[in-house]
């Protein structure tokens, strides 16, 4: 359960054996090429894996490197999360678990779990804060409409943290009925090593793809944003046995690896922002998915290897590359995704990036979600 | 053994007095941390308007430094702040004896250095026997039975699975067992302390000081908790 | 250029050797196995081809009919019709064209070809009404957002039969430089023609997987929603020379097929809803996709043979076919695509699909772009 | 030839008799339609003031066959309209003598029956050398020369292409040729008639007919481009 000095399972004893329990089962499943074959029968025909691998031709040219993009953008629902929610759910399935809980804080982790519980038919409860079922009426609707009940939270600052304390909670009373599906590599021991385990179809697959497509078999570098760091993850897993550069890119706001210091939050230890006194500071992003303070403990081990490197970008970079990225390649990423992009556009021709160099980055969703939030920010 | 959220009110010290003068035989005081994920939603409200009022673990302690208090303090906080460097220290200073950390279960004990502090155990309705003989033989001071699966916090009687834990429990342990989580009446303290050497009663007490009762008034309760308690001997 | 009675090339004269050239550019690209291979090859490493063959297992379940969805909703773009504009502007680069030009009602047409615009660094102009661009705000900023010219036009009915006009006036004065990008499977010839066979890799691709998966090989029957019917065509194309059923369904407001008389309209001569005066009549749809007066001629055609048929879905079964498509599946699709489950639901266990049969329907597109409308419309 | 949408105003008619005094020597009668896609914004603009007034085709023929006037009459209208059955024979009862379709190119022609009515083509800039030899043969009563690639409407100047396809367009048949699209001053029909035997003047007619010109004003506006035409054969 641990990576170096980070993981762990710093849970109440009331739920220590329910993640036992998913360890065990998980090992189980995971060593059972039928648990496998279901899980990847399910990404192939539901949610559309593969994805491709898509030269950014005129992005490359004018940046004098080699982009690859990995597509997780043109997924089922639109974003790496539907990778692990299916692993997870149908793990619940395989253990007889009654029901399906999570936390969501922008919704989309909320979204991607009651899709996985609709088509499995299991029910779904979501723990949401009550401002941000305010502020994201539309992903309320949409995890209503796919069945999900959506628990409005009114505890503490009335978001993603009073969501996640909440859903806790309700696991500790729920223990034997409710399977907590975790949404990134973060929580106590196993959800890091599991949810990564469910995202390493990325990098897998990625690998695959560059050695088919790259004279060079494995590309320089591999670039992911980071929030609790799953697609970076799943990407990173693909090549951390290869001689490819290992990049995660974090939010200036919400940087854990880069800025955090030890500490244990959700279940597990790891880097994470804090104040002096040891309580946990809030992150600030405009992407919802790195608007968080931690990050997943692997990244914080693969830090102190110096295995990968830990960058930070601002909202303002990650908005221009959102927008090149469409006028160059027609694709609008995820805002999460667009900082990703962001670091390489920054670091290309530098010695961070050198002109030549070859660079998967993963596309870890699609825009559509940041439609809103970029014309508030953007004048076209 | 009473509970309180330390630099809940401006005069929060005081209410350690009136628990003593109430007769409580150990008092627990909460270290306010940010992330409380592993409270119910009364101490969560504590911690919040404690954290609003500008409480830190470190003032919370020099408060407690301060006074004399008769009977043993126990503190308890999130493993975030128990696990920083100086907290044993800290702990010390305040003459604090015992500690609980919720969410560090006895698997990650190894990492939690704070000598001359006694670390004490929870162990649930749902922890498997051999789980609980490593939880009785490593936990210090006393083992705190968790009443029911759930958080902290009120509950109308006392739950049934309580009783055959804290049999369980004594099974695994020479230590006192304290019962928690739920106790809020004192029939429930008298049913909890027929079954369990004492028990602590956090919520309760604290929905009192949060809707404006005063030392003497929360001291009454206290009292009225500690009467309720048969055994003279009882940890109330 | 005919389909039957239907078909035909209704442009001024000044058009005529335009629509020509594109006839002629088309037929010798269509047999050139490079162009072709261009194409196959954006559709897989860029718009995310093949789409998988989905069987809803829940909702066959309920409904004792086999459903297989094909999923075109997980393209990028999120439907069906990047698979047109990517062959067109691929043809339009081949052509030595300058600009890409195309109108567009609620913005899907106009955000595709602004997409593929975008992927070849070609210029794109999108003619809308001004009632739409307000309307549409969000589909308009993407547009931008993906580098195009929003034209809007503020003549006539200011929506998208004026910004059309306003297209064809333009390619008139321009039809040298600029290439006109039709939608669906409408215009004057090649476009319903060769629309068809841009979209046909549906159909292909739906054959092939439903021979790789079904005992009998070929599904019962084959429904797709129609409103130009892009997605009909190209779905019916791989399913025509087999025993397959097929259906087309409209909307109750919008059924050129069904209720149309025959006529003459935007160069191409098919069934079209109109007064006794000849006169045009506005379609009504809550789908914008559905939301057009007549049918692709190929359609009218294909309808007076008896080889498919042709009915209609109103707005409130759509809505329904949705929803329980998300409860049931976790697939979310697009209101038009809707059209075609609502039919589905509605005729399962009926003399018109015998319980027991299979059933391919074409899931045109995702239900992303509907969650407002269906917010304002349904209680959750 | 001055261009009318039928309809347009209560007293539409009014201005074909205005037309004939000013000198036109046939008048084209557009039948409004519900989609002028091929028309610029002046007969758009009028195509729906008509169609909001309730006009449809019939109503204008019939209109028309209850006046009188002395020189040829000519309907536009779009193919939709055309091609309905019974046209023909509306058109005839209206004592319409020629037909513009702009959407039916030549080679649809086939499909359009309208016995007793010369159907007159239009040659535009951008028609091949064989294209305009099939469009000379076919064409009845005159060739409509498009003198700009482009819609109807008013520009500043005659397109140079004019002439060059107006000479083409003469190798192709015996027929009178028109020209037309974009003429609006004396300046411009003057040019116009020294390449052609005529000149079709619409959407500046129409301009002023929209901007409340009535039938005095707008017979003295083409008064005064039939006056520009030197060559006193010209049908203007």
């Amino acid at each position: 359960g641990r990576f170096g000095r980070y993981g762990g399972r710093y849970v109440p004893e009331s739920l220590v054996p329910a993640c036992q329990a998913v360890a065990d089962e998980f090992a189980r499943a995971w060593s059972d090429p039928g648990f496998r074959g279901s899980l990847a029968g399910l990404l192939s025909v539901y949610a559309g894996r593969p994805t491709p691998l898509t030269p950014a031709l005129r992005l490359s040219a004018e940046l004098d490197v080699t982009v690859l993009l990995k597509r997780e953008d043109l997924t089922h629902t639109g974003s790496h999360k539907i990778n692990n929610v299916m692993g997870q759910a149908l793990l619940a399935r395989r253990m007889g678990r009654a029901r399906l809980i999570a936390e969501t804080g922008a919704g989309m982790h909320g979204v991607a779990t009651a899709t996985a519980g609709a088509l499995l038919g299991l029910p779904v409860k979501v723990f949401m804060g009550e401002r941000d079922v305010e502020r994201q009426a539309h992903n309320v609707f949409r995890m209503r409409l796919l069945g999900a009940e959506v628990v409005p939270v009114s505890t503490g600052s009335r978001t993603l943290k009073d969501a996640t304390s909440e859903a806790m909670r309700h696991w500790v009373a729920d223990a034997d009925e409710a399977y907590y599906c975790v949404g990134s590599v973060i929580g106590p021991h196993p959800y890091p090593m599991m949810v990564r385990e469910f995202q390493r179809v990325i990098g897998d697959e990625a690998r695959r793809q560059c050695a088919a497509e790259l004279p060079a078999a494995v590309p320089d570098y591999v670039v992911a944003c980071v929030g609790g760091g799953s697609n970076a993850a799943g990407t990173f897993a693909g090549f951390v046995g290869t001689a490819a550069k290992l990049v995660g890119v974090e939010a200036e706001g919400g940087a854990g690896a880069s800025n955090g210091e030890i500490g244990v939050l959700h279940g597990f230890q790891s880097l994470f922002l804090q104040d002096e006194d040891g309580h946990i500071e809030e992150a600030h992003s405009m992407a919802a998915g790195l608007d968080y303070p931690g990050v997943g403990p692997e990244h914080a081990h693969l830090r102190d290897l110096g295995r990968a490197r830990y960058v930070t970008v601002s909202d303002a970079e990650a908005i221009a590359a959102a927008v090149r990225l469409a006028r160059t390649e027609g694709i609008l990423p995820a805002i999460e995704s667009a900082h990703a992009l962001a670091w390489v556009i920054r670091a290309a021709g530098t010695s961070d990036l050198p002109a030549g160099s070859t660079v998967l980055v993963t596309l870890s969703g699609r825009g559509d979600k940041d439609v809103a939030t970029l014309m508030a920010e953007t004048e076209l | 053994m009473p509970y309180i959220t330390g630099g809940v009110r401006p005069d929060w010290t005081a209410y350690l007095t009136a628990f003593e003068d109430a007769g409580a035989d150990m008092i627990e005081v909460g270290l306010p941390f940010s992330d409380p994920t592993v409270d119910g939603p009364t101490i969560q409200e504590a911690s919040d308007t404690a954290l609003a009022r500008g409480a830190t673990p470190a003032a919370v302690l020099a408060d407690l430094a301060a006074i004399r208090v008769g009977i043993p303090l126990i503190a308890s906080t999130y493993a975030n702040i128990a696990l920083r460097p100086g907290f044993a220290a800290a702990l010390r200073a305040a003459r604090i004896s015992g500690l609980i950390v919720p969410d560090l279960p006895v698997d990650e004990l190894a990492g939690l250095s704070v000598p001359g502090i006694e670390v004490s155990l929870l162990a649930s309705p749902a922890t498997p026997d051999d789980r609980l003989a490593e939880i009785g033989r490593r936990s210090q001071g006393f083992v705190y039975v968790i009443s029911v699966m759930g958080t902290t916090g009120e509950r109308d009687r006392l739950a049934p699975s309580a009783a055959a834990l804290a049999a369980r429990v004594r099974q695994a342990t020479e230590l006192p067992v304290l019962l928690g989580f739920g106790i809020s009446t004192p029939e429930q303290a008298a049913e909890a302390a027929a079954v369990a050497d004492g028990v602590i009663v956090g919520a309760a007490v604290m929905r009192r000081v949060l809707d404006g009762a005063g030392p003497a008034e929360a001291g009454a309760f206290v009292a009225s908790l500690r009467a309720a308690l048969s055994r003279p001997a009882g940890v109330g």
